[in-house]
């Protein structure tokens, strides 16, 4: 489902941001990146949803690689991705509602149809009452999961998430887990970076341990 | 809009989890082609709707775009109606562009016709006017102030006066001169008097004030441009994150502009409407004075208003400005913005 | 700008931990004045200076701005010196509006000399010119063309005229008419006429022209107001999450609103010295065209460019423009704010 | 230094966030403020920092009460503070240096001091070296630690981090609450809420913890 094969990834000024990294999600497989902070894990993400493209090496995705898609044709290969963003990304002047019906919005989904699939990803999320409310009259852990539940509303083929538990209590963020564990059981691979250990520790799943840029353990 | 991979959803559960993926779809699998035109329009009509909404959301806003702009398309418009209320002027005021031949004292009414009937086979003749001894008296009594003076005279010492006026005269002041050459050779004329002082006072007044609107018509189409074009800049740039986070989410480039043209389409429709009100009110205010002038004149001169097709011509424009103008700055910022 | 609470730091450690923090200070007890005094000078240079950077930083931004203000400011500028000009034009015309006094046939040159004194004591008579009767014979041949047909005459059919300029005639035609009344009660006057026909064609002209200058004006006001305005708002919005977070750290309301002031400043400014070169670079392309006119009508008609206080004032205006539209627009966008 | 006197807070449409909070911090105090995710922690700090004021009941701090403080005195008021945002809040405009500077900026510090103080507080974080760089080009933990250098740079009576260690992976954050207690060795008062479960228990400090609103618990 996704492979790195040997990728690097340098800035301008800061230098190389990721070294030679390699490594293989099969379709349904749940992992862990980890890193201390600047390590480089936003950035891989970030070349998986070629927000960043100037990498060297070779990212296949879905049986693409994604060095030969076109600009025209990022946005169909994003719609089967959900991305978690650190920062959330919500749109301040629309309601939790539109935030989340974005990503059905965008794809043609009839009103029927995304009413129907917001609701659902908002009752997963313990955010449903909440369809009215703009993204800044939510608590920090509120504003995070709208970011999941429009992240995961399109039924994407992977989950991309970005620290989606920094702001959220202990009890929320099992439940998060639990909730990428059901779309693993139906098939979508997930790949979640975090800095939370005793999340890590609790559950069994594979652990990316990215250094400075370079792959330094893949553990189960 | 490509429709290609676009994700049509089959099923309608309303758990997003139990409810197995949608295998990935082309448009050629999914929905049939009348569902697809469906959808497609009704996402065009929402956009429409939305993007009026949106303009009405924030009021302010909008309330002054649209009269930065009808301010600068009324300028535009006032200033055309001025150029075509001018040519009417200009038309108007050819016939004192005239040739006055003056016939010798013994020259009889019958061969003073004869030689108008001549003159008026001329092409560049416009028209010829007999003036007999009797008409030219009493025009000068009214025309000089003289007429006391004149009336005390025993014998009219006026001679019959031909008023030729020529074709186009006003834009070719040297062809009307070689005229007038050519109807002194006419035995019967004593002398010919061309009122070319006045041709090139009126050839030099229009010139004036053609260079004079020509500058203010460049600058007036350029404030129409830069600031439509500026103000649905700021109007992008404040909806930055909007666009950058539609992307992020799989928005086509067709999709994240959409709203913008159909947000310049309506602020370019209301100005236009709005610069119609403003144009339409100052020619009224106008239009007495302009009467008064006109009857004084003699003349039929009338005040032209925006005519009906002129009135569809503005507003079409406008709403073209709009999105013509989104469409470039949406495609620069889209540029910028790159992935 | 308040000072008071201001903290001023007295220590110069570099590390932030390890340094005793700071005892609250007020103005009263921290640093000498004039200390005060320096840093608040420096404070504001650097926020001019500043301010400049940021725009010549996002420059698209800033010319785009510079451009549409110095559009509307020098349409405005354009607007001014027509109706500097076409005052000028007015009392140049002035002198067309005479009142013609004809004599009877037997006064003496000497009698009408007489009588013309006797005029010019009056108050609202500005000249009185004696017209002899060889003059007006040579005047009339001239300015008739019937030149041919006057001298074929044995005697001199034509009057002594008195040629009277009223003062400020134009403004007030109701006057010049009973003036011309008075004249008639003279026993030498024959009968007198005033061209009023043209006193009234002028002064409508002058009233539509007015009128429509006044509408136009009011239309560039409103332009320059709400473009600026509109300008500044849409800047403000763009840096509305600067202002939120200075003012989240402690930021007094004048401290975010003097960037904004500066930079009104240096918009209304680069505006106005841009203006001035569009505007003189019209004058410069219609004063060709303008002087052959004013050649043709024997005039001292000169075209007037915008001179070294006017041009001061422009550049000043636009400042105070820019200031003051920022100064609104600030106050305003805070209120929004609230906190 | 801070007191809380029975007080409330209530948004239009969502009812009650806090009621009838009670509880005092003395000068160089440290405390933890926990609770799920909407429980009332940010709007706790909103009604210190005046933010928010709509409340009932009573706030004191540092002598004053801050609902007899008007409108242009608030400024004055926190640049006492220093206020760490759960998300952030920087300048995105603006180099990381002139982000931490701003505070001094307003306060009218000399250039030489600002250099020096905000060189001070980069380090203090890690974040040395960074300077020029712009908030985007930054990860998430190195942007959070920005926040935390400009709310410490100017040396406030109080301060008050709203999950400051979110992003930041489990030896940043330790460091970090090392940092907070060099402040208070030095006086400083400090209000941390935080969902880290494994922070608080590692730390002995008191804990504050909020409940729909209700201060359900204060422990040592
Ligand atoms: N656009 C950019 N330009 C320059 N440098 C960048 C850019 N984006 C990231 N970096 C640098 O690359 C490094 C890795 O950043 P990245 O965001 O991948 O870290 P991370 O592992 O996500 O860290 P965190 O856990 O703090 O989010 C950082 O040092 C950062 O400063
Ligand atoms: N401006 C506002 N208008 C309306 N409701 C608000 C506003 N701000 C916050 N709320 C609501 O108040 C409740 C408490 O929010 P608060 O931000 O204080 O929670 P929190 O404890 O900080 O949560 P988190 O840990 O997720 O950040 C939430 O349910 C939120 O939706
Ligand atoms: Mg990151
Ligand atoms: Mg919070």
């Amino acid at each position: 489902m996704l492979e790195f094969d040997n990728v690097s990834m340098r800035y301008q000024e800061v230098g190389d941001v990721l070294r030679n990294v390699s490594f293989r999600l099969t379709k349904g497989e749940i992992a862990f990146l980890t890193g201390h902070s600047g390590a480089g894990k936003s950035t891989l993400f970030k070349l998986i949803a070629m927000i960043e493209r100037g990498n060297r090496g070779k990212i296949m995705f879905n049986k693409r690689d994604l060095s030969q898609i076109r600009s025209s044709q990022i946005p169909y290969i994003r719609r089967e991705m959900g991305l978690i963003f650190q920062d959330y990304k919500l749109l301040n002047d629309r309601t939790v509602f539109d935030n989340v019906a974005l990503p059905l919005v965008i794809m043609g989904y009839s009103a029927k149809e995304i009413n129907g699939l917001v609701r659902a990803a908002l009752s997963k999320v313990g955010l449903l009452g909440k369809e009215r409310k703009l993204p800044l009259t939510l608590s920090g852990g509120e504003q995070q999961r709208v970011g999941i539940a429009r992240a995961v509303v399109h039924k994407p083929l992977i989950i991309l998430a970005d620290e989606p538990t920094g702001n959220l209590d202990p009890e929320l963020s099992a439940e998060i887990m639990h909730l990428f564990e059901q779309f693993q059981n139906v098939g979508v691979t997930v790949l979640i970076a975090t800095h939370d250990i005793s999340l890590i520790s609790t559950l069994n799943h594979r652990v990316l341990r990215l250094d400075h840029g370079n792959l330094v353990a893949s553990v189960k | 809009m490509k429709h290609k991979n676009k994700h049509k959803p089959r099923n309608n559960h309303n758990s997003i989890i139990e409810a197995k993926r949608n295998p990935k779809q082309t448009s050629k699998t999914g929905g049939t082609f009348v569902d697809k035109l469906y959808a497609y329009r009704d996402q065009h009509a929402q956009a429409l709707f939305s993007s009026l909404g949106r303009l009405v959301a924030s009021r302010l806003n909008a309330l002054l775009t649209v009269i930065v702009l009808s301010i600068s398309i009324s300028l535009a418009c006032g200033f055309y109606l001025l150029i075509m209320n001018t040519k009417q002027l200009t038309v108007d005021l050819e016939s004192s562009n005239q040739i006055s031949l003056f016939l010798h004292d013994d020259v009889s009414l019958a061969s003073a016709n004869r030689l108008a009937n001549g003159i008026k086979l001329d092409p560049s003749v416009q028209m010829v006017k007999v003036i007999t001894k009797e008409q030219a008296l009493k025009e000068f009594e009214d025309f000089s102030g003289f007429g006391d003076a004149v009336r005390a005279l025993e014998k009219n010492p006026l001679p019959i006066v031909l008023q030729v006026i020529p074709k186009n005269s006003l834009e070719e002041g040297q062809n009307v001169e070689t005229l007038v050459e050519n109807f002194k050779q006419a035995a019967e004329v004593d002398f010919a008097q061309l009122d070319l002082h006045w041709v090139k006072r009126l050839q030099t007044m229009i010139e004036v004030s053609q260079c004079a609107m020509i500058l203010m018509g460049i600058l007036l189409s350029l404030a129409v441009l830069v600031i439509t074009g500026n103000t649905i800049r700021l109007e992008f740039h404040t909806r930055r994150d909007e666009i950058i986070i539609a992307k992020l989410v799989g928005a086509t480039n067709s999709f994240v502009q959409r709203p913008f043209l159909y947000s310049g389409f309506w602020i370019g429709f209301f100005s236009g409407i709005n610069a119609w009100f403003i144009v339409t009110l100052m020619m009224l205010i106008l239009k007495q004075s302009v009467e008064k002038l006109s009857m004084l004149y003699n003349s039929s001169f009338h005040l032209l208003f925006m005519g009906f097709f002129e009135t569809l011509a503005l507003i079409f424009v406008s709403s073209m400005l709009g999105i013509v103008g989104s469409w470039v700055v949406v495609q620069i910022q889209l540029q910028q913005l790159k992935s």
